[in-house]
């Protein structure tokens, strides 16, 4: 059994939320109990693999496992090749969570439930696949699969403008993946070039960079910034982020909670996985310029939210910014710095789904998030309110939480190669608290608004299960982060390395 | 694990403060009883230690755990119990837990009454994790944490929109504070990473030893940021010490980020006892007596500390003479002292400022059970609504006075030994500090601090009762407040050489002392160093005497007669509307505008107009397609013309 | 006609024969049945036309490739087309079952012209000399011609009929002239002869003006078949005014034999010509100009049928990009992607037909709220609008990620590369119109669609078609490389 | 002497010539008039290339003239197909104009 | 002699179809026509390919022509709806550009034509060969195209009351 799973478990963890999908479809769609009994269970039985995998995860090897290759079309150089290392680990960790979570959140969804789950289970399919593909060609395959289901979840069960919000999204995101799609392909087509074996596997290529031969300085110079421009649009950076926040508040909750939880940590992972360590020259020439844009992120992101009068606006931007920090880590390519981003992009999206989760939660029944119309909602529903406020606390980086670990590892990581931005990037820790302060102050804190005298509070375990499996889960991670980030750093440490060693070629 | 182990300290508030949270909510008492059970247990474990500290010269406990640790970095999680902590440990949990008493008479209606005790555990576990760290991250990270339990105790009346605002403002002045408290925090790792080998990340020991080795201290340059900027060690010392400095003025309410502590008197009074006077403000004295070894290298640095503590003092006190609210009177003269400490401090005299920090946690503490015992009699902060109230709360109102000639400095109660250290370091200060602010301000804060406390004594206890109806009402606390009130009025007034004898102050001051800082000798009691204290005392106490006990002078035509100095002080220096103008102002704007560049740029003209530029090239190219065969034939013709005529 | 001439007549083109047969063989049924001597299903034109077309695909999967020789070319490459041509057809026919109600009169004869034209199709993917390039290419036209027209009753369909007949005849005018250009330049009609003769000018310094212009005329009256832009005039018209069946046929079948051809050109007459920078960038050309007229063009569309006709432009600007290429990859790209295209076009035109069923035109409001109405209709064209826009998992995707994998190999063609991909995201916006009229809008009509049992099939066939060549792309990979490996 | 040359610039003329007609004539019919003009004009071209061609091995191969017997046949069908629908366009739309003709545009 | 006829055939081919498309009236038009068919048969019998011409004459100027004639008496059209010719400038820089661009191409023929004409190349008996041999596939694919015309043109035109 152990044997088999440790071959097939990454595929079946691919599986589930396909055959999920699948199997939806095949239910009639009256019978709203089957179809939320199938994409909960989904939702626990990817968790129990996921489990058993973050478990089974040897740290001291480190490096690829569970490693599966199937070839798939041998003519073209597809092969279907799976396997994670600590970094993808602790990403597929958090959207199980958040899937988990999002399963739970919408068993309130009433209308079309099947086709909600489909899509949600193609989502989580397609993000699942980015985590763990290791060929560029299922890599993307599965990046452009996350990015539509999208458009029909927000266009139909959306709110707030969200027509125009999705069809932006949808466009930007795949405007984004068609540039880094050209990218990729003359990766491809150069690394074919050069070897005479045309091949979409990663592996091999970064077996071929590692190696010493690797890209030419000017290919890497050129094509980088066509991954980076392409990935980092989901990340988002500065300027190419304006999809996010409308997007956001447009999702319905889970598929915000899915969109700001792990949609957005697509574009950093990928920047990681693939532009990093096979272009480290291009990295090291290019990556000043993420550090720059990143202060954009955090100051400018963070002064926005501040003027938000719309809750997932602000938690939106609040998003945008905290992506600031995740490229800020990226770009400093120090073990600590750059684990600290991944270990970021986990804390973010666990701590945004929560956030998604909650505001839907009451939106749901006030049908309004403008911070003027709400207010003293602690007195209603307290549950809810104490469970934002954590959310907020961890939002604005307080100890206790994993995103205070994560974005001290970030600061103290690229302090030495970025001063200028860190010390931004300290100072967008003030303007955070500010917005967020505000925030809770507005919505939940003083005299109740009388019109919110009918809200109902979380009450049945299985409303609340999915705001405390959110908030322990940053707990836990933040309480005592060791665990994660030593499982975080033998992924990342590799990549640091190539890129260190190119910036040393280089400067020397 | 060890019964005496200092984890235990950080366990049993945390321990309290979740079980309250997840599982007693539902009974009050027994939460109460958890948290001051919790508190109780960390003061029996520090004080298990307390003789090994006294006794030894360098006993230290220390402990850790890694944290976090990636990329050679490690984040230590540990203890460090030395003279310093142990003064602290002691001053926390004693007086916490007094109050923690006092708290389950005052809060006994409030619905809140567990949540108040789940927060007041969590705060006791985050001080004290700033009091045990034994690096700077840790203590950075408990310093957030109290600002969260600040913050939530402040905004304990959740319902009040001022509470939470005022919750909000502490937050964010602390917050502005830790910005700079973090650069200084990553200056001083980075320039020490090298030199502490392998001990985790800011370990205050290995820094400590770091920092003292010559080597170190007089390298020709530092490189700031990975070599951004290089500094030499005079700029790099003062600029360190400045930012970390930072941090401490937002935590202990220094001027110019003091002005969320007298808003933050919106929080029940066992807070403001136990946070904003005991406590939490006191932080920043501790942890300036912490990073001291940063600070003494660089003259530069001490004078910062110094002249911003001895202005704060100075500035608080103005503005204490002229409020009405009883606690808030009390929370200006708390900024005031704090100044003292602050001041102290950046004189080297590190060991005058942690004993007044502990006298002052013991009268002020007082002062401010004291105030609450009377708000809670009469519902009101308001002092011009009370009066005579002496007769309806004897016992409250005596201890009132006593706290009062303490923390005037009255010989020979606790205040005159501490604050008279202080005053003493300013009569002779060391030559980077020799200004008039330090030489002058100090003392003249000492006359108005004589002023408005007795002014406050006598508008609230003394003269006619101005509001009957209140008055009335009023009635003498029940005996969990008044018993802890009465042991803090006993040390109070032993809090000195009478409790524990000259040598043993002698000790306590050996012990405060971080090493490297020279010793200093301190005058004992006699008859002219207690005169000069009556003297101050005397011109303060009496002409408040004047004006509010024998009317002999009217208060409101001496106010007529400053005019615009009055208002200004009455208006607390416009530092408030100052801050309030620059929020407004330019934060706002900025924020504004970056929102207004997202909107009408960003989206509306790059992404939006993207968008309908390429709608209106679809609708411009589809009128192409004019329905006429003629013209299709043309666009044919002239197609196949252009093709041969671009390939022939 | 000599006995060798017979046997390769039968060797190579025995599915043409078949088909003609089939043709006559219609005829007759629709005679036989008009006159009430034939009694049965009224449909027995249809069902005729059904097994004779499923036996002839059977057939078709049988066929190996003939040894290169006079009269036509039977290699893996046109076997493959031929399978590809029977499928469309007998696609087309089931397609147009729900639309019967719409032709009243002959109904009969309709499958005995699509079998026609199906003949000329599958003629086309054997050629290998000018005149039965000629001549098969009007077999396909001609007939055509009449199917637009078929619904006499609307002017619509007239209209349609006359801008394609005039169209197409003025490009078949220069196609001639062309041809006779290339017959006065190189002295034979012989696709091998005039790649000698290429070549043999290539060594010594370029072609004749003569043989360039005759090329060019020749290419000209192909684009006109694909639709390349400026000879896709014809294209919104025509496609919006022909019964739908009709339309699907055109968008599906006529393309293809048009790519047939351009292949044919492309290697088998330029060869190592068109590698050449001249033609690489002509054909680059085109296909920005395609790629933008088509994507472009069909943002502002309101009618489905016009619609899909400007997103087969933007398909064929694609498919030019490939010709462009010209590397064994992308003509592999070529056959996979039109396959992909086929799933999801008729997917597309089915769904047309079965939501303007009521009405007289296909004006987009007709879709609106079709996942309240029918669901199942709703996932379908989804399913095929999403294929088109190239999202994975469907076949789509892998299409146009075959494409572009080809292209990227050609530096010349990087700012091409470059222009498709953003016309892919313009091409997603117009779909996900589409889609969000289905999903997000109120329906116009409110009532309950009925969708017929064949339909219900076809509907299904395509859709899980799409998915799972999206998906496991190896067969079809092979299948495609396998017709790309013959050409030269 | 009248060289290929006359011959291609006189079949080119009339190409042009329908062209020209396509372009001008409003009528259906004459517009099919213009392209078989053309289609004649390209006749004329491959009759005269044929005669033209130098010989390769001994004789010169009918083929052009093969094509044009088959764009002759092929003209008939389409012109058949063409007036065809144009009559259809007269009896439904009482117009042989093909600029009455543009409703399906944009 | 043979220049002669040549220019005299020319001349008239080139006239007959200027007035062709230049007529006002369509009737004009088919009678013009016809007669620039028979000058494109008398240019055939210039060219040596007597079976051509005589097709052209039977089958263009006869079938097809009385095909147009027909149909436009079919038609009939009232006078007003004549119209005439209406030059566009675009058009005729379009038109005069392929002219202009042919020529080019005549100018370079290339090696495979040569200026002079040949000796006899389309006896009827060897245009037959080649017809039944070589092209037997396009014969037989143009007779499936007849077949279908004449379907399609049957159904389309017998439909009358259908609507």
């Amino acid at each position: 059994m152990n044997a088999f799973l440790h071959d097939w478990v990454l595929t079946l963890i691919l599986a589930v939320p396909c055959v999920a999908a699948t199997l939806l479809f095949l239910v009639p769609a009256e019978r709203k109990g089957l179809v939320r009994t199938l994409g909960v269970g989904s939702a626990l039985l990817t968790t129990l693999l996921t489990a058993w995998l973050v478990f089974s995860y040897d740290q001291q090897a480190a490096g690829f496992q569970f490693m599966q290759k199937l070839p798939w079309v041998a003519s073209l150089g597809i092969s279907y090749q799976v396997g994670v290392d600590g970094m993808s680990v602790a990403m597929v960790l958090l959207t199980t969570i958040v899937f988990l979570a999002g399963a739970l959140v919408s068993c309130g969804i009433q209308s079309r439930t099947k086709d909600f789950y489909i899509l949600l289970c193609a989502l989580v399919a397609g993000v699942f696949g980015v985590f763990v593909s290791l060929d560029l060609f299922f890599f993307y395959f599965f990046y452009e699969l996350a990015v539509v289901p999208m458009y029909l979840l927000i266009g139909y069960w959306g709110s707030t403008n969200r027509e125009y919000a999705t069809m932006k999204l949808t466009l930007y995101l795949t405007a984004g993946a068609v540039v880094a799609l050209v990218g990729l392909l003359l990766m491809y087509f150069t690394y074919g070039h050069a070897t005479g074996h045309y091949t979409f596997d990663y592996l091999e290529m970064k077996r071929w960079v590692d190696g010493g031969a690797g890209f030419s300085r000017a290919t890497q110079l050129s094509l980088f910034p066509l991954l980076l421009v392409g990935f980092a649009t989901i990340a988002p950076m500065w300027p190419l982020h304006s999809w996010s926040p409308g997007g956001h508040a447009a999702a319905p909750a889970a598929a915000s909670m899915m969109h700001a939880g792990v949609l957005m940590k697509l574009g950093s992972y990928a920047i990681l996985r693939i532009a990093l360590p096979l272009m480290p020259q291009g990295a090291v020439h290019w990556l000043p310029w993420v550090a720059v844009l990143c202060c954009f992120n955090i100051i400018y992101g963070g002064y926005v939210a501040m003027n938000q009068r719309d809750m997932k606006f602000v938690i939106g931007y609040s998003s945008s910014s905290h992506m600031g920090y995740v490229l800020l880590g990226i770009a400093s390519v120090t073990v600590l710095g750059t684990s600290g981003a991944v270990f970021l992009m986990f804390a973010h999206g666990i701590m945004t789904a929560l956030a998604f989760a909650l505001i839907g939660y009451f939106y749901d029944q006030t049908h309004t998030r403008m911070l003027d119309d709400l207010g003293g909602l602690m007195q209603q529903v307290p549950f809810v309110g104490v469970l934002f406020v954590m959310m907020a606390m961890a939002s604005l980086g307080l100890p206790g939480f994993a995103n205070f670990a994560s974005e001290m590892m970030v600061i103290v990581g690229s302090w030495e190669r970025y001063p200028i931005p860190t010390i931004l990037a300290l100072f967008g820790l003030v303007i955070g608290a500010t917005y967020l302060l505000r925030t809770v102050k507005a919505a939940f804190l003083g005299p109740k608004n009388p019109r919110w005298d009918g809200l109902r509070d979380a009450k049945t375990p299985l409303e609340r299960s999915p705001f405390v499996l959110l908030v322990g889960v940053l707990l836990v991670c933040g309480i005592y982060p060791a665990p994660i980030v030593s499982l975080i750093e033998t992924g990342v440490a590799p990549i640091v390395h190539t890129v260190q060693a190119a910036q040393a070629a280089m400067g020397g | 694990m060890d019964l005496t182990s200092p984890w235990l300290i950080l366990l049993l508030p945390l321990a309290s403060a979740v079980l309250i949270t997840l599982f007693t909510q539902r009974w009050p008492r027994l939460s109460a009883g958890l948290s001051i059970a919790a508190v109780a247990g960390a003061f029996a474990v520090a004080a298990s230690h307390l003789g090994a500290v006294l006794h030894g010269e360098n006993v230290v406990l220390t402990g850790h755990f890694t944290w976090l640790a990636a990329g050679g970095h490690d984040f230590h999680y540990g203890y460090l119990v030395d003279g310093l902590s142990m003064v602290m440990l002691m001053v926390v949990t004693g007086v916490g837990g007094l109050i923690h008493v006092y708290a389950t008479g005052y809060m006994k209606d409030d619905p809140g009454y567990a949540r108040f005790f789940a927060y007041m555990s969590l705060f006791m576990f985050s001080m004290l994790g700033i009091v045990l760290a034994d690096n700077l991250f840790q203590i950075f990270i408990h310093w957030e944490l109290v600002g969260v339990s600040s913050y939530l105790l402040i905004g304990f009346y959740y319902r009040k929109d001022s509470a939470s605002a005022a919750a909000n403002k502490a937050f964010l002045t602390n917050r502005v504070g830790d910005f700079g408290f973090m650069l200084g925090i990553l200056m001083l790792y980075f320039a020490t990473r090298s030199a502490t080998g392998s001990a985790g990340a800011g370990d205050f020991q290995a820094m400590a030893q770091a920092v003292a080795n010559p080597a170190w201290l007089h390298a020709a340059v530092f490189s700031v940021g990975g070599g951004h900027w290089t500094l030499t060690n005079e700029h790099f010392l003062w600029i360190a010490g400045a930012l970390t400095f930072m941090g401490i003025m937002g935590k202990s309410a220094q001027f110019p980020l003091h002005v969320w502590l007298p808003d933050a008197m919106e929080g029940p009074t066992p807070v403001s006892a136990l946070i904003h006077a005991a406590t939490m403000v006191a932080a920043g004295v501790f942890l300036l007596g912490r990073l001291l070894f940063i600070y003494m290298p660089s003259p530069t640095a001490l004078s910062i500390v110094a002249h911003v503590g001895a202005f704060t003092a100075f500035f608080a006190a103005t503005i204490a003479t002229t409020q009405f609210d009883i606690k808030r009177v009390l929370a200006f003269s708390t900024l005031s002292q704090l100044g003292y400490m602050v001041m102290a401090m950046g004189l080297r005299g590190t060991d005058a400022a942690m004993f007044h920090l502990t006298t002052h946690a013991f009268f002020k503490a007082l002062l401010f059970l004291g105030a609450g015992a009377v708000i809670h009699a009469v519902h009101t902060n308001d002092v011009r609504e009370m009066g005579g109230l002496i007769r309806k709360l004897p016992f409250t109102g005596w201890m009132f006075v006593i706290a009062t000639l303490a923390l005037c400095g009255v010989p020979p109660l606790s205040g005159f030994w501490s604050k008279d250290g202080i005053l003493h370091l300013t009569e002779h200060p060391p030559g980077y500090a020799h200004t008039w602010i330090i030489m002058l301000l100090p003392t003249i804060t000492a006359v108005l601090t004589s002023y408005y406390m007795t002014r406050l004594v006598l508008l609230t206890f003394f003269g006619p009762p101005r509001d009957h109806h209140r008055y009335d009402h009023a009635h003498e606390a029940p005996l969990n407040m008044t018993l802890p009130m009465a042991v803090l009025c006993v040390l109070s007034v032993i809090g000195g050489p009478l409790l524990l004898g000259p040598e043993v102050l002698e000790h306590f001051r050996a012990i405060t002392r971080p090493a490297g800082v020279p010793e200093q000798h301190y005058v004992a009691l006699d008859a002219e160093t207690a005169l000069h204290a009556l003297v101050i005392f005397g011109l303060g106490a009496g002409s408040a005497l004047l004006a509010f006990g024998l009317r002999v002078i009217d208060p409101d035509k001496v106010k007529a007669a400053l005019g615009p100095v009055y208002r200004f002080i009455d208006n607390r220096w416009y530092i408030d509307e100052l801050y309030a103008w620059i929020v407004k102002n330019v934060q706002q704007n900025v924020a504004r505008l970056c929102d207004a560049f997202d909107r009408y740029v960003i989206i509306g003209t790059v992404v939006n107009g993207s968008a309908w530029t390429t709608r209106a090239a679809g609708s411009v190219v589809a009128r192409f397609q004019t329905g006429s065969v003629r013209a299709y034939a043309l666009l044919f013709l002239a197609g196949v013309a252009a093709l041969l005529a671009l390939n022939l | 006609m000599g006995d060798a001439t017979t046997s390769r007549l039968l060797e190579v083109f025995g599915t043409e024969i078949g088909l003609g047969a089939l043709a006559v063989l219609l005829i007759v049924v629709d005679l036989l049945k008009g006159k009430g001597r034939l009694t049965g299903p009224a449909d027995a034109v249809r069902l005729t036309a059904f097994v004779g077309l499923i036996a002839l695909l059977v057939h078709a999967f049988t066929l190996h490739p003939a040894a290169p020789g006079a009269l036509g070319t039977l290699d893996a490459f046109s076997i493959y087309w031929k399978r590809f041509f029977l499928l469309t057809a007998t696609a087309v026919l089931a397609l147009s079952g729900p639309y019967e109600a719409r032709l009243p009169a002959g109904r009969g004869e309709f499958p005995a012209l699509v079998v026609f034209t199906t003949m000329g199709m599958c003629l086309l993917a054997s050629v290998s000399d000018f005149v039965t390039l000629f001549v098969g290419l009007e077999v396909v036209t001609v007939t055509t011609f009449l199917l637009a027209a078929w619904r006499s009753a609307l002017p619509r369909s007239i209209e349609a009929g006359i801008k394609f007949v005039i169209i197409g005849a003025l490009a078949a005018a220069f196609m001639v002239y062309g041809i006779a250009w290339i017959y006065g330049a190189t002295g034979s009609f012989d696709f091998a002869v005039v790649r000698d003769a290429l070549a043999r000018a290539d060594a010594a310094g370029g072609p004749s003006g003569a043989l360039k212009f005759g090329l060019l005329l020749v290419l000209v009256g192909l684009g006109f078949k694909i639709g390349a832009v400026p000879f896709h005039v014809w294209i919104p018209d025509v496609y919006q005014g022909s019964p739908t069946p009709v339309t699907a046929f055109l968008s599906v079948g006529s393309k293809a034999a048009g790519v047939v051809l351009l292949m044919r050109f492309c290697w088998d007459v330029l060869g190592a010509t068109a590698q050449g920078h001249e033609w690489l960038l002509l054909l680059a050309g085109l296909s920005a100009l395609t790629l933008l007229m088509g994507n472009l063009g069909a943002i502002p569309q309101t009618d489905l049928k016009r619609f899909l006709g400007y997103s087969g432009i933007a398909h064929a600007g694609f498919l030019i990009m490939a010709l462009a290429t010209h590397t064994q990859d992308s003509a592999g790209a070529i056959l996979f992607y039109l396959l992909t295209y086929l799933f999801a076009n008729i997917a597309a035109f089915l769904v047309v037909i079965v939501v303007s069923r009521t009405a007289d035109n296909a004006h987009m409001d007709r879709v609106n709220g079709l996942a309240e109405r029918s669901p199942f209709l709703a996932f379908m064209l989804t399913v095929s609008m999403l294929s088109l826009a190239g999202v994975p998992p469907l076949a789509g995707f892998f299409a146009k990620w075959m494409v572009l994998r080809a292209a990227v190999a050609v530096p010349e063609l990087l700012p091409l590369v470059i222009l498709s991909a953003v016309m892919i995201v313009v091409s997603l916006y117009y779909y996900l119109c589409i889609i969000k009229r289905m999903y997000m809008r109120e329906p116009i009509d409110a009532g309950v669609l009925e969708v017929p049992g064949g339909a219900r099939l076809v509907l299904l066939g395509c859709a899980v078609a799409s998915v799972l060549f999206g998906i496991w792309q190896a067969p079809l990979v092979e299948a495609a490389r396998v017709g790309a490996a013959a050409l030269h | 002497m009248i060289t290929v040359q006359h011959w291609l610039v006189l079949s080119g003329m009339v190409f042009t010539l329908g062209l020209c007609g396509v372009m001008m004539r409003r009528n259906v019919i004459l517009v099919m008039m213009s392209i078989e003009i053309m289609l004649n004009a390209a006749n004329l071209a491959l009759v005269a290339f044929n005669k033209h061609l130098a010989p390769v091995a001994g004789a010169v191969p009918p083929d052009g003239q093969v094509l044009v017997f088959f764009t002759i046949a092929v003209a008939a069908a389409e012109v058949a197909v063409a007036l065809v629908i144009a009559m259809l366009l007269f009896r439904r739309l009482d117009t042989v104009n093909v600029d009455d003709v543009a409703n399906l545009r944009w | 002699m043979e220049a002669l006829v040549f220019w005299i055939a020319a001349a008239a081919m080139v006239g007959f179809t200027l007035l062709t498309i230049a007529a006002r009236n369509p009737v004009y038009s088919a009678c013009f026509m016809i007669l620039s068919f028979a000058a494109t048969a008398a240019l055939f019998v210039l060219l040596d390919a007597y079976l051509i011409a005589a097709v052209e004459v039977l089958v263009y100027a006869g079938a097809i022509m009385v095909l147009f004639l027909f149909v436009i008496m079919l038609v009939n059209l009232r006078e007003s709806e004549h119209e005439g010719l209406r030059l566009n400038p675009l058009m005729v820089l379009a038109a005069g550009t392929f002219l202009a661009l042919m020529s080019r191409a005549v100018k370079d023929l290339g090696s495979a034509v040569q200026e002079a004409p040949n000796a006899l190349v389309g006896t009827p008996g060897t245009l037959a060969d080649t017809l039944f041999s070589r092209y037997a596939v396009p014969f037989e694919a143009v007779s499936g195209l007849l077949l279908a015309a004449i379907l399609g043109t049957v159904v389309l035109a017998r439909r009358k009351e259908d609507a």
